[in-house]
């Protein structure tokens, strides 16, 4: 990944700097095809993921970025088989192909055909996809330890006992930075800081060495300092154990930092997809460019601080309820062509270098 | 961000800002969206069809208490001297074989002289055909007007034989009370005490336990242990034998109405400590959250922390408790009237019937003088449904 | 902890004493004393008023004397001879009469709180987890019937029902055979064969208020973060319902079970007088109209010290099953 | 007992029913004549004495088989030594002699209800018979000299307690010295035992025999004999060892006293005097405590030395136990009777469930019996109120007669009552021997206009748009609150609560107030009442209990200064004197004669006279009356009859003497 050195300097807080998977990204681990899930309310049915197509190799690290509501969580929770109710996978594949171990072949499952609480789809959630969650406050536990709940998902996973189990627990926890592991297994999630939990988290998502590891967010929350931290941590991490990961952000910052390849959404649908470069050098679709464009800049009039960086997109994103006709960003766009855009949605286009491209201005 | 990052990002080719193509079309988003927010809760409180049932239960209820002397068919307090206990009347649509409007048969009343127990058998030579806004005893509205109108009844001659004691035909859907009292009118006059006195002192302690458990649990140390004290001490008070304290302070020609009121006030001062230790408790571990202690650093007023951050993450508690207090203030009325506190006849509540069913003559022999239970039970059903309601449809998590 | 507990019993005493002033304060607001209901019941029960006995029971229970000299007298005898005093009504010592009462009445009203939490969480949870099926709506109006029937009225039912459809006495706690015999494994098997009524009685009231809590809190629970994580975790879907977030919504429980036992046990006062059980309620309800000094005040006193002592259980189950809750601050 | 009966010459048993049935058929016809004749001092007990006789012909007496069972093990001397050489000899009601054995259940409501169980148990001098003439019994007989000064009882020689001491003279004297006399004990003397101010004087002529002397004609005295209410013996034997004078060993006592938690010997004396605190008290009545009161279940057991035998020559009581269960709420207690648990009882057996019982007679296997109740529907309007205005309205006779005449007394009673009750003032009831239909059908007929015009006539003419009557002068209405304790739901709250009613409708606004009953007493002790709501009792034997009559009875508050004026002589804070010349010093002074008149239809002659008075004035005023008093009696019971007066003065259903009733089938009841 040499073309992701402007990122490097974030990084020289930490002064560690590496960003390199070791593991053959050639090999294909999940294949999400025409994946539709549908939230089945009184008022309506609402299109979360309207046909979302994308890989991700062994090794590989995904960036879904997208605004709000776009449907990149609910596609995390997709690929887990964990979407609320009264949510339903309705359509597509999820082809997870899980890696050989001594007790049996390698296999490919379909996520989407499982049943969510049955054991095969329970054993390859946590075991080999795990996930961070966006809250590091409030996604573990108040009244649980930290031990307790590290200790519950490797036993769930592993078959080892329960002082082999909070042995791996000491060692992820030191793996993860954490001073003085043994204590931290006895203190309550509310005894830590924000920073401390998402690295109890990580520690938790990794303990079962996960092949793929799906991180909502885990950034979002934190200060900027203890974000560097995470991430560069997560770096290691990914180059010790070789898992792939999917990076769910709107922060273009990290997803410069962290991945290899980038998947904008835009109300359920896949809007554009290329490897980092691509998307932040070349990128095609209007909604990419105004999502670049809405990256605050020194030295130019700001739009918009930080903290709303999200509405710096002109209009906002449309009620899920009356998803307008046609391309769905074309009220938003200013490069919509009236009586095309706003009748047909475009299909998606390849174009070179394996770019993919949702939008009428790139039709052959 | 770092400078670099920054020259980074310059790269990106501008994007023209301005207006976008299809301006009007934005605007009525943004307004579809301001709307949908009410929308999303009218739609959400809709979905729960027993919530919107009980809504109506609860508009029915608070028109009856407005207008029970028009809804009722008699005055309370008018009794029939044939028909003491009588059961409730049969509403038939059938006559001679064809169907007609709702009606009842005459009946005729015998007493059974070794049990003195009244039987009732129906005439099938009388009917009385059931209508609507017929004329009958006149009754006054809120002082306002004077009229003999009522919503339902039959036309039967009725004599008067001695004071408020009738002597005919009436038309008694619930059945009668040992005197010959209409229960259904009882029932409806009785609405009108039993469902707005108590609700009062419900609303006091509800406020009572708000504040003080969330300055309690907000604040901690000194103030809250001062607090916790005197909740414990409050609680510890025995209730029964407090409230036959204050009976004996009340003057004993005070209205009996005004009397209940006031003791169910004072209830109030005594009853908010079970909501104020359980927000105390919910404030307690909330305020550890961090997003309180955010709200807290970045100088949030404490009054908007707690009213914009804490209240609502326990607003479905608080409702729960709430519709829970109403059939607790119903049934109460029943329990002080139990140690003479209560209401008692002349005036009529729910408490006032159910207290005098409440032996077991009634419930071998009358069974229908329960029903009062059953009005009890129904509102309670239409608040607790309601308030399910509105609490799932306000829930910021759903 | 423990220095906490001991901080919070040393706190017990002086608002022990304040309790027992107040009780006995209460004892005394209502005009009159003993000696007048008991001239009542004399001429009700077809006596004449005999004043020199009245004056002969005024000297004994020193009803002549000011308060404050009664109540010291009552309270040293509590504190230097664990005498309570005499009952007038019942002619006894208190300490005679009560225990036994105290005993069953806790046994009943602790069972009937078990009882109803074995009934309300599962079907809270239930109810909380299938929102709006079917089972849910009819739990749901179930229990308000069990909330909206006064417990009285209930237990005048049931015990008319056993009487008409079952052909059972349900009244009581023991059968006659029992009520005098001392206690021994065939009188608690007889009292097992009895208290299940009235436990159930008491407990369908409370157990529709439980219900009710359950389901409420555990919707706020359901949602929340650390669920899906533990969903992502892998862990068993009724697993994880039952240990996160029933775990966390059964807090408000805690704080307040210390003192559902104080009110439990007022609240089986009705239900016992209408079923006459030989438990606290009746009794003290007769002493306090009766003006029975002593007995009330030991009565008011025993009710008060439970309040507190559940209030202090109360603070440290929370405390317990709620790591945020930090006691010692 | 030294005495042998070893006489076998013997009736057969069919010659021995024929007697009994003879006297108790004698009985029975007189019972249905009308009032009965005078309650007779002078009636020797030589009506029943031969009945006794031919017992003793029978040979030996017969006991219980629990009892036989006690002798045959030596645990009990034999029955014939055990009964005095004269037993009572008790006329069974039911007209047969009964069978030994099994248990008689009923129900109580707690120590405060402890009357119920002692009037089955107390056993006086004397007692009623069928047509209410006080008859000889624990005593064998009596003498009262002319004026009725000196009474001298015979009691029955070889007479025992419950353990088996001796009872004699001595025991009434030891009550006389050590008790009534003691003033740790009895600060005061009771009026019952006084004339003209001062206390009688008891002295023992022989073992059997003691002479009450007062200094003014005391003709009244047998009816405080009658029940040991106010004890007129004690078991001195056993009672020393608690009286401080009299006791060996003080120590011992004091040491007692304290352990049991009293003050003061006198009080430890109080406690174990009670027979029902006690279940070692000796006893003379057929039953004695097998446990405390306290206790759920009350058990009384035969008394082994019971001296009553029945015509047979049995020893009485027929039933081995009486079991009394505690019942907190009448709903329990009226589900026993209707399970059939009850086997014989009127107290606490209430007329609003009179359809309850009826119904269930069959499916409990018990009947209804139907007696008088004395109790009446009444308000008492306090005379002499503190508010000086509602007293000058409450004292004109007028107004108390319009607020008679203002209530329609036929259709409250169909409303309420069902028709069982009868119109009527507050007066003796029809079986009483002072019953007086003039007094008790004055001012009856309902005459709304009537009570208009009185009211109108009386100064109260002027009303306001609500049609209230207004205080003359002002613009205030007039008035009151009525007190009372009828509770919701019961025939008495809706029975003043319509007779509130009919007041409305002549102007006159009164309030119903339920009170806790002590708040109540309070109330009038205090003469805190304005006017009050309280059935009107003692009306089988008005001149043994005139209280009611005569204004002292102030729980019936139609003049309580006036009445504390009386009893206390005018020492009570609250007494006030009447005026002169009014009406109430003529009841009086006719009380005062009748109190010391010996001859007993000059008394009730009297008697008439303080009535007349009560028809013209209405001191309180009666609405309904005669009400039918329920008893219920399992099928099977035997022994008891239906039709009779039921008053606390003669012991309610147990007028007829309970230790006479029994099982058919006592295996069945055991």
């Amino acid at each position: 990944m040499p073309d992701r050195q402007p990122a490097q300097p974030i990084m020289e807080q930490t002064g560690n700097g590496h960003a390199s998977a070791p593991v053959d990204t050639d090999e294909v681990l999940l294949e999400i095809k025409d994946l539709k899930t549908h939230f089945f309310l009184d008022q309506g049915v609402v299109h979360a993921l309207e046909g979302v197509d994308f890989t991700v190799n062994r090794g590989q690290t995904i960036g879904l970025v997208g605004e709000s509501g776009c449907g990149k969580s609910v596609t995390a929770r997709s690929i887990l088989s964990i979407v609320p109710s009264p949510g339903r996978i309705v359509q597509g594949e999820i082809l997870f192909h899980r890696a050989p171990t001594a007790d049996r072949p390698g296999e490919t499952v379909d996520m989407a055909q499982l049943n969510p609480k049955g054991s095969l789809a329970r054993s390859i959630r946590g075991g080999d996809i795990s996930m961070v969650f966006q809250e590091p406050m409030t996604s573990l536990s108040p009244v649980h330890t930290i031990g307790a709940q590290i200790i519950e998902a490797i036993s769930l996973h592993r078959d080892c006992s329960q002082e082999e189990a909070t042995e791996i627990t000491v060692e992820m926890l030191r793996r993860v930075n954490l001073p003085q592991p043994e204590g931290v297994l006895k203190r309550y999630p509310h005894e830590l800081s924000g920073g401390m939990r998402q690295r109890v988290m990580i520690a938790m998502a990794l303990s079962c060495q996960p092949s793929l590891l799906i991180a909502d967010e885990p950034t979002t929350a934190l200060d900027v300092t203890t974000q560097a931290q995470i991430l560069t941590l997560m770096q290691e991490l990914q180059k010790e154990f070789g898992m792939a990961i999917i990076f769910i952000t709107h922060d273009l910052g990290v997803i410069a930092q962290m991945v290899d390849y980038v998947v904008v959404m835009y109300l359920g649908e896949v809007v554009e997809m290329a490897d980092v470069n691509s998307i932040f050098y070349a990128p095609k679709h209007p909604y990419t460019r105004s999502l670049l464009h809405s990256i605050p800049k020194l030295g130019r009039k700001s739009v918009a601080g930080l903290t709303s960086r999200l509405t710096a997109i002109h209009g906002v994103v449309p009620d899920p309820y009356s998803i307008p006709k046609g391309c769905p960003y074309h009220p938003r766009c200013h490069d919509a062509v009236r009586g095309v855009c706003d009748t047909d949605n475009p299909t998606l286009h390849t174009l070179p270098g394996n770019h993919k491209v949702r939008c009428v201005l790139y039709d052959d | 961000m770092s400078q670099q990052e920054i020259a980074w990002i310059d790269r990106i080719p501008d994007i023209p800002e301005g207006p976008p193509i299809l301006e009007e079309s934005v605007a009525e988003d943004e307004k579809l969206f301001v709307a949908s927010y009410l929308q999303l809760m009218w739609w959400r409180f809709i979905k729960h069809r027993l919530a919107v049932i009980a809504g109506v239960m609860f508009i029915i209820l608070y028109f009856i208490v407005a207008l029970c002397e028009w809804v009722a068919p008699y005055l309370p307090e008018t009794s029939f001297i044939q028909y003491q206990l009588s059961t409730p009347s049969r509403i038939r649509w059938v006559h001679d074989g064809k169907l007609q409007r709702p009606f009842i048969y005459g009946v005729i009343t015998a007493r059974d002289l070794a049990t003195n127990r009244r039987t009732y058998t129906e005439n099938k030579e009388v009917v009385y055909p059931i209508r609507f806004f017929v004329s009958g005893e006149e009754y006054e509205t809120w002082s306002l007007w004077s009229t003999d109108r009522h919503l339902f009844g039959i036309d039967a001659l009725i004599e008067e034989r001695s004071l408020g004691v009738v002597q005919g035909q009436g038309l008694f859907i619930l059945g009668t009370d040992r005197l010959g009292r209409d229960l259904f009118s009882r029932i409806v006059y009785g609405a009108r005490v039993s469902l707005t006195i108590g609700l009062v002192s419900v609303i006091i302690s509800l406020i009572l336990g708000l504040i003080l458990g969330g300055i309690s649990g907000y604040y901690g140390g000194t103030l809250d242990n001062a607090i916790q004290r005197l909740i414990e001490f409050i609680r510890s008070i025995p209730e029964i034998p407090l409230i036959m304290a204050l009976a004996a302070a009340l003057p004993i020609d005070m209205d009996i109405i005004v009397r209940y009121f006031m003791v169910t006030v004072l209830l109030a001062f005594v009853g908010w400590t079970g909501l104020a230790r359980v927000v105390r408790g919910r404030f307690l571990s909330l305020r550890e959250e961090d997003f309180v202690m955010a709200a807290r650093f970045s100088g949030s007023s404490e009054l908007r922390i707690i009213l914009r951050h804490m209240m609502p993450s326990f607003m479905s508690h608080i409702i729960a408790s709430l519709t829970l207090a109403v059939p607790g203030m119903i049934l109460s009325e029943t329990g002080l009237s139990f140690i003479g506190l209560g209401l008692r006849a002349p005036a009529i509540s729910w408490g006032v019937l159910l207290q005098e069913a409440q032996n077991l003559r009634s419930v071998a022999l009358a069974p229908w003088l329960l029903l009062p239970g059953a009005a009890v039970v129904l509102s309670v059903l239409a608040f607790n449904f309601l308030g399910d309601g509105i609490r799932d449809a306000a829930d910021p998590y759903a | 902890m423990l220095l906490y507990i001991v901080r919070r019993i040393l706190f017990m005493i002086p608002t022990l004493a304040a309790i027992s002033i107040l009780s006995f304060a209460i004892i005394q607001l209502p005009p009159g004393d003993f000696l007048t209901s008991y001239a009542a019941q004399l001429s009700q029960e077809g006596d004449l008023v005999d004043e020199a006995e009245l004056e002969a029971l005024a000297q004994r229970y020193g009803l002549g004397q000011p308060v404050y000299v009664q109540y010291w007298k009552w309270i040293k005898g509590i504190a230097t001879k664990g005498d309570w005093g005499q009952s007038m009504e019942w002619q006894k010592p208190v300490a005679e009469l009560i225990w036994e009462r105290l005993a069953l009445t806790v046994v009943l009203s602790m069972s009937a709180l078990l009882v109803s939490w074995f009934i309300a969480i599962p079907i809270g949870v239930y109810s909380a987890t299938n929102q709006y099926s079917i089972l849910d709506y009819s739990m749901t109006a179930f229990s308000f019937i069990g909330l909206g029937v006064p417990g009285f009225l209930l237990a005048l039912i049931v015990l008319y029902l056993a009487h008409s459809q079952l052909d059972m006495n349900v009244g009581g706690l023991f059968s006659e055979e029992y009520m005098l015999a001392p206690w021994s494994w065939a009188k608690i098997m007889d009292m097992l064969a009895h208290i299940w009524v009235p436990m159930l009685i008491v407990a369908i009231s409370s157990t529709a208020g439980n219900i009710r809590i359950t389901r409420a809190n555990l919707l706020d629970e359901l949602n929340k973060p650390y669920v899906e994580t533990a969903r992502a975790k892998g862990v068993k879907e009724t697993k994880l319902i039952w240990k996160y977030p029933v775990r966390v919504a059964m807090n408000p429980f805690f704080s307040t079970v210390g003192w559902s036992l104080a009110s439990l046990i007022s609240g089986t006062t009705l239900v016992a007088m209408v079923l006459s059980l030989q438990t606290t309620g009746p009794m003290l309800l007769r002493s306090l109209t009766a003006q029975d000094m002593y007995l009330a005040g030991t009565f008011l006193f025993m009710l008060s010290t439970l309040t507190i002592i559940g209030t202090l259980i109360s603070d440290v189950l929370l405390a317990i099953v709620d790591p945020r809750i930090r006691l010692e601050q | 007992m030294t005495r042998k009966r070893t006489r076998t010459h013997a009736f057969s048993r069919r010659e021995f029913m024929r007697v009994s049935a003879i006297t108790t058929a004698g009985a029975v016809v007189v019972a249905c004549g009308s009032g009965g004749e005078p309650a007779a001092e002078e009636a020797a007990p030589a009506a029943e004495a031969p009945a006794a006789e031919e017992a003793m012909d029978m040979g030996t007496y017969k006991e219980a088989p629990m009892l036989a069972d006690m002798v045959s093990s030596g645990a009990l001397p034999p029955v014939d030594e055990r009964l005095p050489s004269n037993p009572g000899v008790m006329p069974n009601a039911g007209g047969s002699n009964g069978n030994y054995g099994g248990v008689m259940r009923r129900g109580f409501r707690g120590v405060s209800d402890r009357w119920g169980p002692t009037k089955m148990q107390d056993r006086g001098l004397g007692w009623y018979d069928q047509d209410l003439n006080v008859q000889p019994r624990l005593a064998e007989s009596w003498t009262i000299n002319d004026d009725a000064t000196a009474w001298t009882f015979n009691l029955r020689e070889g007479a025992k307690w419950s353990d088996g001491a001796p009872f004699t003279s001595a025991d009434l004297l030891w009550w006389y010295d050590n008790d009534l006399l003691n003033t740790d004990i009895n600060p005061s003397v009771n009026p019952r035992w006084q004339s003209g101010g001062e206390t009688m004087g008891l002295t023992a002529g022989d073992d059997y025999s003691a002479t009450y002397t007062f200094n003014e004609p005391k003709p009244l005295f047998i009816y405080e004999t009658l029940r040991t209410t106010a004890r007129i013996y004690l078991p001195g034997h056993y009672l020393s060892q608690f009286h401080l004078e009299l006791t060996d060993d003080a120590d011992a006592l004091q040491a007692a006293t304290e352990e049991a938690g009293f003050n003061a010997w006198n009080e430890y004396y109080v406690d174990r005097r009670w027979w029902y605190l006690n279940p070692e008290l000796p006893s003379l009545g057929p039953w004695k405590a097998d446990n405390e009161l306290s206790n759920e279940l009350f058990v009384m057991e035969r008394n082994p030395y019971f001296p009553f035998v029945d015509s047979g020559g049995h020893q009485l009581p027929y039933i081995d136990h009486v079991n009394h269960r505690l019942f907190e709420t009448p709903d329990v207690f009226e589900l026993r009777i209707i399970n059939g648990e009850i086997d014989f009882q009127g107290r606490h057996v209430s007329l609003d469930s009179f359809t309850l019982f009826k119904e269930n007679e069959e499916n409990g296997d018990y009947s209804v019996y139907l007696g008088y109740a004395s109790g009446h529907t009444a308000i008492q309007l306090n005379q002499t109120t503190k508010n000086p205005r509602l007293r000058e309205f409450f004292q004109n006779a007028d107004v108390r007669k319009a607020l008679s005449v203002a209530v329609d007394r036929v259709t409250l009673n169909e409303l309420v009552f069902d028709g069982l009750l009868t119109p009527r003032q507050y007066s003796p009831l029809n079986s009483s021997p002072q019953a007086n239909m003039g007094q008790a059908s004055a001012y009856i007929e309902y005459d709304a206009d009537m009570a208009n015009q009185l009211l109108d006539g009386a100064g109260y003419s002027e009303k306001n748009d609500a049609g209230q009557r207004l205080w003359p002068g002002t613009n205030e209405p007039l008035s009151f609150i009525v007190e009372g304790t009828a509770s919701p739901g019961t025939q008495g709250e809706d029975a003043i609560l319509q007779i509130v009613k009919y007041f409305a409708e002549v102007g006159i606004t009164a309030t119903y107030q339920y009170f806790e009953r002590s708040l109540y007493t309070e109330h009038f002790r205090a003469n805190e009442i304005e006017a009050a709501f309280w059935g009107g009792d003692r009306t089988v034997l008005p001149i043994v209990a005139p209280w009611i009559f005569e204004g002292t009875m102030i729980d019936r508050p139609w003049g309580v200064a006036w009445g504390l004026y009386r009893s206390s002589g005018g020492v009570d804070p609250n007494a006030e004197e009447p005026p002169e010349g009014h009406w109430i010093w003529d009841i009086w002074e006719i009380m005062d004669q009748i109190n010391v008149e010996p001859s007993d239809a000059r008394r009730n002659e009297l008697f008439t006279q303080v009535l007349d008075i009560w028809a013209e004035e209405l001191p309180m005023i009666g609405y309904l009356g005669e009400a039918p008093k329920l008893v219920i009696v399992k099928n099977g019971f035997q022994g008891y009859l239906e039709g009779f007066p039921l008053d606390d003065t003669t012991g309610d259903e147990h007028l007829l003497h309970t230790e006479t009733y029994y099982w058919d089938n006592p295996a069945d009841h055991s």
